[in-house]
């Protein structure tokens, strides 16, 4: 792998970039891997990577539908935070942020993580309970959480209305300082160059049509428009196409799959110093290097592969962030599209082996997957070389929902008095 | 109020100034109403309408009056009948003793909502403002009852004349209804 | 915003109107004394989340209130059969060999 | 003159008034009937940005939407709005409008050095840099790339406008006003269908406006236009939509139109909406988009002075402007001509027209001939010069070989281009359909329709005049037709001229010129070369989305639909595949930018959500009380009298209550009269506790569980008679619980004979609380006896408040002699105000959710969603007593016993003293068994509430501890930044643990 620098830049210049390299083949499958990662997607080549780089097994392929960070990866909009409530929570996604912090220098690839900081609002006595609670939890995990009063609030994202006279005025917000944000784009393709250089076939266009298990009932390949691939191991981490692609293999999972959608603005200088999220009156936005508003809508009621959603929930979604950033009203919409996301009961991911021997998944991760990327595809990689998970994500079994474990993210914000 | 039908039923709030008075719309608060949520099976409607004083409609999204009584369909088990303030205890009896023994709830709810009364040329053009329903008479005829969303909040909508609807609406949304129509209706006097 | 066709008021409305409740035909055990821990999971939260032809409950939350059941391509988001609660699943796979899907 | 580009005569504009506008602060003049880009062009200014990445001057390409270069920031009264289409901007009297993205002014800017440096930052350059120092991205080049990047300014103060709303349907709606537009609407309409036709321009016609070499119906086209238009406006049937745009086609038909209703007004009515969101559910729709011109992809194709052809002439002909004085048509098609031709009829001295083909059509000869305009057939531009101004062109000539040979330097101050026609097809493609390649056009047309819908003229792929209103009606009949099943006979208007032209080009254009220095540009706003597209391929790039992301070609504001196709072409060349082969971008809505406050609509301040009050209201106001939210109801939170804080407020009002008596509003909870003979029998299914021995006239407290086993709600609940039952929720809870009920009820146990209806807004409810409580409410409570004996402790009865019927609950929520009084609502406010003053002659108090909340606190009452948090079981609350121990079933019972619900090691409540009793916790502080945990050593669990209770004079604490159960009397710790707080772990009950106090 050709190493990128300025250096490496300004020589090209002189070649008129006629001379840059691949960034990952475009190999045809060989008829049997070591592993088989279903699915390119950001967590997808994490896994490929790190199976690789930490594990020593590089003879892995990633097959993908259709084309690399082409799905969830490439349609969110892009928060990294670690500030969850449950211990085992804030392990995975505070896990994920200490790779996040190198990530860039260890594929040498520039993906922009840009620690600006998460703030998520509180609005009701309620939601300061909720915030503090998380504060308190986070502190003793290890997790930078902190709280701000409204003026804090005010002074660290100056755009934001702390009047008392709006509906539901803010009332604090808890800031987690090393959040940010990070392009998406960069880390599906930093992870696919780095798994690529080590050895790792990366196979687009491919669709995998079924998952073929022996007798004794492990797996033993895939069924691929190109044909049969042999694998002992096959990990599957197709996000919103999940329960699909596991049913090939008999395997239901506890998941509905929504349309969520997200928004830019038309570009516009600096305005937007963080990121802002408010989960009571559901908006969350922060602004790119290109210069565009990126905000993030709420999922349809009902589940969806189309990947486009009703106009209802982004104007839900616009009248909450015009409440807050009253004077972006006259700005405008320049984008909106839709994802699909594998959401589970407990709106916590499943990182597990499976009834299935030799099959493993990576999935659930609702609307916030792509904070965790790097993290998830550490412990996946983890736990499909070893066939044992990491200690951080023992907790995220398939099991949980039959015996009642529940890492429970969405009732921990539940709401009634 | 010229187009109003003629009952007795949903009239002006004497007490109460217009909330809204343009050539194009009106919007004016309803007087108080005996308002009774009725829910039964089948076998039980017609006794329930005899009592009641006139037959409960099952006919979806329509409504049956006499001059003191109407009976509006909600569901298919569910009705709201609507009389006069102060037949709330006869009406209540009247039925409760009818359907002695047969299933049934009957809940007063006469206080539960607030109404106002829109009307005016105007009037489709205003409620289509909050409102996705169509209002064009071949859809919405005149005695077309449904509940359906105005912006955020929870309403029901009566058409009793080609240009004057009842919006109901929970006694704690009435303001958010009425101040949004409002609001909404100013454009009307734009020049 | 879909348009939903309503078994009990007849008529098409907007689906704010309407709440989603989820796949149907999920029948609650009738005897939890008798139910395993297997079943209690795959009542509470095994869903087949199909990608085509599904069968799926909505209440007509903001109109009559009543529970239905409709049959959607959740790939198109085509409905192509309404049915009242009570009423046997459809056959799934007719359905969509009819719609050509 | 002040406007030296002006023609004569011609054009739509009003030419007996000038208006003013300043540009850059610099006073110009134009017509009634200019957009601002003809007006500029007017005043001959083509300069009028800086684009994205290398700040080089940019003109006008265009006169439409597409537009991707004259972005300008307009300012009105105090508000502004940035990266604004100059081609799409009405001019009105006192319009300001700045131009963007340069520093310190349009003409010098500093941003242009990244022009010179421009070899170091091809496509994706930033991926492979700014890696080191670390710490330096978001310091330092974050901060740098950020500022640089970005269009306009974002507004610097709250909007003033307000924005509507309206919920149409329709028969048929017609996007468009084009000739194949007007005749799909008048098709349509003639039915009786009911018709919506939109334009996101401000006059219907589309390029008939601009048409002066055809006729329909022997008339100039525009008379055309305005007779059907009238004729559309008579019907009443038809709603005309102008400076509409339909954005967003969306699942069912369901079609978001975005109508600016003030924006082309110099001085408007307050009282109107700036723009409104018509929200369209159409049973057909026709869509009639037409087509947009194609740049020419060839080097400095960018400079100021550079025009689409088709915009030349729209100019000339629609707005009576000269994009200049010495104008160069470059062209790979015919239509392109008749711009030369025009502006030659208009004394403009055409230089060339340089026509890549070897032979165009004879006719088109001919008639240049007839003008005396040069000709150069198989002539390419490779090049242009001037800054801030084209002023010269590179002409090469085309060799058999496929190499160019130098072709000399022409002058001219306008160079206009085509390289063909593109269908607009963002609508279609956002309704699901799938476009088809058509060889024959070079385009990409609309393939078989997903959603009731057709396109029409242009947009679908015809050209010609004649054959788009033959293509109108047949989609407006069709339409309508489809819709209603109704169709009527009109006649056809004809045509003379408008013939369809031929020819076209894609992709980048050869060129003698050295091709690592020069640029041309495919994405003009976002300035993505050919080049760029290029090294995207070789870096291994193979998807069209990967080449758009890592170039960002048709990530601008026109969502590619200039750049798209020659993208294609260029990427497909790189990849030596077929350009079917390459893929195509998804458009998204909306299909052009759309105002933010269009989607808010009228959802702000208060009308941003309901802002639910309760009778009570007025009276708090009037006292000074503060109100909290919960849910959407305001909630009296507490009274501070005379300068008290927030601590003595409540601390006052807590020992009111518990010294003599409090008023509070309980108004809010949610209440369900659950009626009918299987009553009992539902409610005995739903809450965990038995009902069907509860008597009439008695209460039960209720514990509602979901089917895992977790508790999620709570309420008294009130026998009213055999089949009656008076169900109280929590606040936030109601809705949910209502729903649950009814899910429940219909799906699972239809056969009951049980009906639920809400009744919370029936009642306004009042909790008179404490030891004075039976003696307020005495004096206005008729009908029944008071005493402990006929009414005791859970008990409720029909009663009369001064004359009016109640429903009287004895009840505590305080520990205290309570009772609740439920009235008709309208009644609420008498009552309150009756009981508010009654209190007062006993020394009491009206108190708030706060001291509610402290109260109740004392004893040991859990609060849903603060002391239970969807994770918490009736065993770990401490109350397996409300669990019926004999029922078959209810719901959550089975979900109890799965395994984790049964082990041991739960968080189980708890109460928490701290050892020093000043200390008062902080709620969701953390619950540990070591003194000073290691960070990473896992909670034991955490503070849910904690208060100072006046009434045991020092704090208390509830919380959810692992094992809680068995730690009584034990010492555990809640560590803070400031070092560890030790508490001893009690029972959940502080005060009057007997429960004396309610029994009196």
């Amino acid at each position: 792998m050709k190493r990128y620098s300025f250096l490496e830049l300004a020589k090209n210049a002189f070649s008129a970039h006629q001379n840059w390299g691949r960034q990952w083949r475009a190999p045809e499958p060989k008829a049997e891997y070591d592993v088989v990662i279903v699915g390119a997607g950001g967590h997808g080549l994490a896994t490929a990577y790190y199976l690789a780089r930490e594990h020593g097994i590089r003879n892995v392929a990633v097959i993908e539908k259709g084309w690399l960070g082409g799905g969830n990866t490439g349609r969110n909009t892009t928060i990294v935070r670690s500030n969850y409530l449950w211990e085992e929570s804030a392990a995975l996604y505070n896990h994920a942020i200490g790779l996040w912090q190198n990530l860039s220098q260890e594929l040498n690839y520039n993906v922009m993580y840009s620690a600006r900081g998460v703030m998520m609002l509180a609005h009701t006595i309620h939601d300061v309970q909720v915030s503090q609670r998380h504060i308190h939890a986070n502190r003793l995990a290890g997790v930078q959480n902190e709280w701000l009063t409204p003026e804090q609030a005010r002074d660290y994202c100056p755009p934001l209305n702390i009047s008392k006279n709006i509906r539901y005025p803010v009332m604090g917000a808890a800031l987690q300082r090393v959040g940010g944000t990070a392009r998406h784009d960069a880390v599906a393709w930093g992870y696919a160059r780095g798994a690529d250089a080590l050895g790792v076939d990366i196979i687009q266009n491919c669709a995998v049509t079924g998952i073929r298990r022996s007798q004794d009932g492990s797996v033993e390949g895939v069924e691929t428009a190109k044909g049969f691939i042999k694998a002992g191991k096959v990990g599957v981490v197709a996000a919103g196409h999940s329960s699909v692609v596991m049913e090939m293999a008999g395997v239901r999972l506890p998941l509905e799959s929504f349309p969520l959608q997200a928004l830019v603005s038309e570009p516009v200088k600096p305005a937007f110093p963080c990121v802002v999220m408010s989960n009571t009156i559901h908006a969350y936005i922060s602004q790119s290097d290109k210069g565009e508003l990126v905000i993030g809508a709420g999922t349809d009621q009902f589940i969806s592969y189309s990947q486009t959603g009703g106009i209802h929930i982004s104007n839900h979604t616009i009248d909450a962030i015009c409440e807050l950033f009253p004077h972006f009203r006259r700005m405008r919409m320049l984008r909106n599209w839709g994802g699909i996301v594998d959401t589970t009961p407990d709106r916590s991911p499943i990182l597990s082996k499976t009834p299935v021997p030799g099959l493993y998944v990576n999935c659930g991760w609702g609307t916030g997957g792509f904070k965790a990327t790097p993290g998830s595809g550490h412990v996946f990689a983890h736990t499909i070389a070893r066939d044992e998970p990491h200690p951080i994500n023992a907790p995220f079994t398939i099991d949980r929902f039959r015996t009642g474990r529940l890492i429970d993210e969405a009732a921990a914000a539940a709401v009634a008095h | 109020m010229s187009d109003l039908p003629a009952s007795d039923l949903i009239t002006p709030d004497a007490g109460e100034a217009a909330i809204l008075g343009l050539a194009s719309v009106s919007i004016l608060k309803a007087a108080p109403l005996t308002r009774l949520s009725f829910r039964a099976r089948e076998a039980s409607l017609k006794k329930a309408g005899t009592a009641f004083g006139v037959a409960l409609p099952v006919k979806p999204l329509t409504s049956t009056t006499t001059a003191k009584r109407a009976a509006l369909w909600m569901g298919p088990d569910e009705w709201t009948l609507l009389a006069p303030e102060e037949d709330l205890q006869a009406v209540a009896v009247g039925i409760e003793g009818k359907l002695d023994g047969e299933p049934h709830a009957l809940v007063d709810v006469s206080d539960r909502s607030d109404a106002v009364i829109v009307t005016g040329e105007r009037a489709a053009w205003l409620l289509n403002t909050g409102i996705f329903v169509d209002f064009s008479l071949e859809s919405f005829p005149v005695g077309t009852v449904t509940r359906t969303l105005f912006h955020k909040s929870p309403v029901m909508i009566w058409r009793i004349g080609p240009e004057a609807f009842v919006v109901e609406a929970w006694g704690s949304f009435m303001d958010y209804v009425a101040g949004l129509l409002v609001q909404c209706a100013q454009e009307l006097e734009a020049v | 915003m879909l348009l939903i066709y309503c078994p009990y008021c007849q008529i098409e409305r907007a689906e704010i109107e309407f709440r989603c409740g989820g796949e149907a035909h999920i029948a609650r055990p009738s005897d939890p004394e008798k139910a395993t821990d297997d079943d209690w999971v795959e009542f509470l939260y095994m869903r087949s989340n199909t990608k085509g032809i599904a069968a799926e409950r909505w209440r007509h939350i903001h109109g009559c209130g009543r529970f239905f059941n409709a049959v959607r391509d959740t790939v198109s988001d085509e409905f192509l059969k309404v049915y009242k609660t009570g009423e046997a699943k459809p056959d799934l796979e007719a359905i969509a060999r009819e719609a050509g899907k | 003159m002040s406007q030296p580009f002006r023609t004569e005569k011609g054009g739509r504009i009003d030419r007996t008034g000038e208006l003013t506008f300043t540009f850059d602060g610099e006073e110009m003049h134009g017509h009634a009937g200019d957009t601002l880009a003809s007006a500029l062009l007017a005043n001959g200014v083509h300069l009028v940005g800086r684009s994205f990445k290398y700040h080089r001057p940019r003109g006008i390409l265009s006169a439409g939407s597409e537009e991707p270069n004259a972005l300008v920031g307009v300012y009105r009264k105090g508000d502004q709005t940035p990266n604004l289409r100059a081609t799409q901007v009405e001019l009105y009297h006192g319009l300001q409008a700045v131009s963007q993205n340069r520093f310190p002014s349009l003409g010098f800017d500093v941003g242009a050095v990244n022009d010179l440096l421009s070899p170091l930052f091809p496509a994706g350059f930033y991926y492979k840099t700014f890696m080191w120092p670390k710490s330096f991205w978001d310091r330092v080049y974050e901060p740098i790339i950020r500022a640089a990047a970005g269009l306009g300014k974002p507004p610097k103060n709250p909007d003033h406008d307000t924005y509507g709303n309206l919920y149409a349907h329709c028969d048929v709606l017609v996007a468009g006003s084009g000739p194949s537009g007007l005749a799909a609407a008048l098709a349509a309409a003639e039915t009786g269908a009911r018709v919506i036709l939109c334009d996101e321009q401000a006059e219907f016609g589309g390029s008939l406006l601009s048409e002066n070499s055809a006729t329909i119906d022997g008339k100039d086209p525009a008379i055309w236009v305005a007779e059907i238009v009238a004729r559309l406006a008579a019907m009443d049937n038809v709603t005309l939509l102008p400076r509409t745009t339909a954005f967003g086609y969306f699942a069912h038909n369901f079609i978001a139109l975005a109508e600016r209703v003030t924006e082309h007004l110099s001085d408007p009515d307050p009282r109107l909406p700036r723009e409104r969101l018509w929200q369209v559910r159409a049973k057909e729709v026709v869509i009639a988009a037409g087509a947009i011109e194609r740049p020419m992809v060839f080097p400095e194709n960018d400079r100021p002075g550079i025009l689409l052809a088709d915009a030349g002439r729209t100019y000339l002909n629609r707005y009576g402007v000269k994009v200049g004085h010495k104008v160069l048509v470059a062209t790979a098609c015919d239509t392109a001509w008749q711009a030369a031709f025009d502006l030659a009829d208009h004394g403009v001295e055409v230089v060339a027209i340089a026509d890549l083909r070897e032979s165009p059509p004879e006719s088109l000869v001919s008639i240049a001939a007839a003008r005396g305009i040069r000709v150069e057939a198989g002539c390419v531009v490779t090049g242009t010069l001037g800054r801030k101004r084209v002023r010269a062109a590179l002409l090469g000539r085309m060799m058999t070989s496929g190499q160019v040979a130098a072709g000399g330097q022409i002058e001219c101050d306008a160079l206009l281009m085509s390289g063909g026609w593109t269908p607009t097809v963002s609508l279609f493609s956002q309704s699901r359909g799938k476009v088809v390649w058509e060889a024959e056009t070079g385009a990409f047309v609309p393939g078989k329709s997903v959603q009731k819908e057709r396109s029409a003229g242009a947009a679908n792929g015809l050209y010609g005049l004649q054959a788009s209103l033959t293509d109108g009606y047949a989609a407006g009949e069709g339409a309508a037709r489809a819709a209603t099943g109704k169709s009527a006979t009109i006649n056809h208007s004809r045509t003379s001229g408008g013939e369809a032209g031929t020819g076209g080009t894609l992709g980048a254009l050869p060129h003698d010129r050295n091709a690592s220095r020069v640029k041309a540009f495919v994405d003009y706003q976002n300035d993505v070369t050919a080049k760029d597209v290029k090294l995207a391929v070789r870096e291994g790039m193979q998807s069209i989305e990967h080449i758009k992301r890592y170039t960002t070609t048709g990530m601008a504001t026109d969502q590619g639909r200039l750049s798209n196709m020659n993208a294609l072409q260029i990427a497909s060349g790189a990849l030596e595949k077929p350009l079917t082969d390459v893929g195509l971008t998804t458009f998204r809505q909306p299909f052009t930018p759309t105002t933010f406050g269009l989607f808010a609509g009228v959802s702000r301040g208060d009308f941003f959500d309901p802002v639910r009050k309760t009778p009570s209201h007025d009276w708090v106001v009037e006292k000074g009380g503060l109100f909290e939210d919960v849910g959407q109801w305001k909630r009296a939170w507490y009274f501070p009298k005379n300068g008290e804080d927030m601590h003595a407020a409540v601390e006052r009002e807590c020992r009111t209550v518990r010294e003599s008596v409090g008023l509070f509003d309980a108004s809010t909870l949610g209440k369900i009269e659950v009626a009918g003979p299987d009553a009992a029998e539902f409610l005995e299914r739903m809450y965990t506790n038995p009902w069907k021995k509860l008597a009439p006239g008695r209460c039960r407290y209720g514990l509602l569980l979901n089917d895992a086993g977790f508790i999620t709600d709570d309420g008294v609940i009130g026998r009213l008679a055999d089949d009656r039952f008076h169900v109280t929720t929590t606040t936030g809870g109601a809705p949910s619980v209502f729903a649950t009920m009814e899910d429940y009820l219909q799906t699972e146990w239809p056969e009951l004979d049980v009906w639920i209806t809400s009744t919370t807004d029936q009642y306004a409810v009042a909790a008179i609380q404490g030891p004075k409580a039976r003696e307020v409410i005495a004096p206005f409570i008729e009908g029944i006896d008071l005493s402990a004996e006929a009414l005791p402790h859970m008990s409720v009865k029909e009663a009369m408040f001064r004359g009016i019927p109640c429903r009287l609950f004895r009840i505590s929520f305080t520990g205290e002699l309570g009772f609740e009084i439920n009235v008709p609502r309208r009644h609420g406010k008498m009552m309150w105000e009756t009981l508010a003053g009654e209190i007062e002659k006993h020394g009491g108090t009206a108190y708030g959710t706060e001291a509610m909340h402290v109260l109740r606190a004392e004893k040991g009452y859990i609060i849903i969603g603060q002391d239970t948090d969807g994770t918490v079981t009736p065993q770990d609350a401490g109350m397996s007593w409300a669990i019926g121990k004999n029922k078959f079933d209810f719901v959550g019972k089975r979900g109890l016993e799965r395994p984790d619900l049964k082990a041991e090691n739960r968080k189980q409540l708890v109460g928490l003293l701290t050892k020093d009793p000043k200390i008062k916790l902080e709620e969701g502080a953390q619950v540990t068994t070591l003194e000073n945990p290691a960070t990473g050593t896992p909670a034991d669990g955490h503070v849910t509430s904690s208060y100072y209770s006046p009434a045991l004079g020092r704090t208390i604490a509830l919380a959810i501890v692992r094992n809680g159960h068995a730690l009584e009397g034990k010492t555990l710790y809640v560590p803070m930044p400031e070092g560890s707080i030790p508490v001893e772990v009690t029972g959940t009950v502080f005060y009057d643990k007997e429960g004396a106090r309610l029994n009196v």
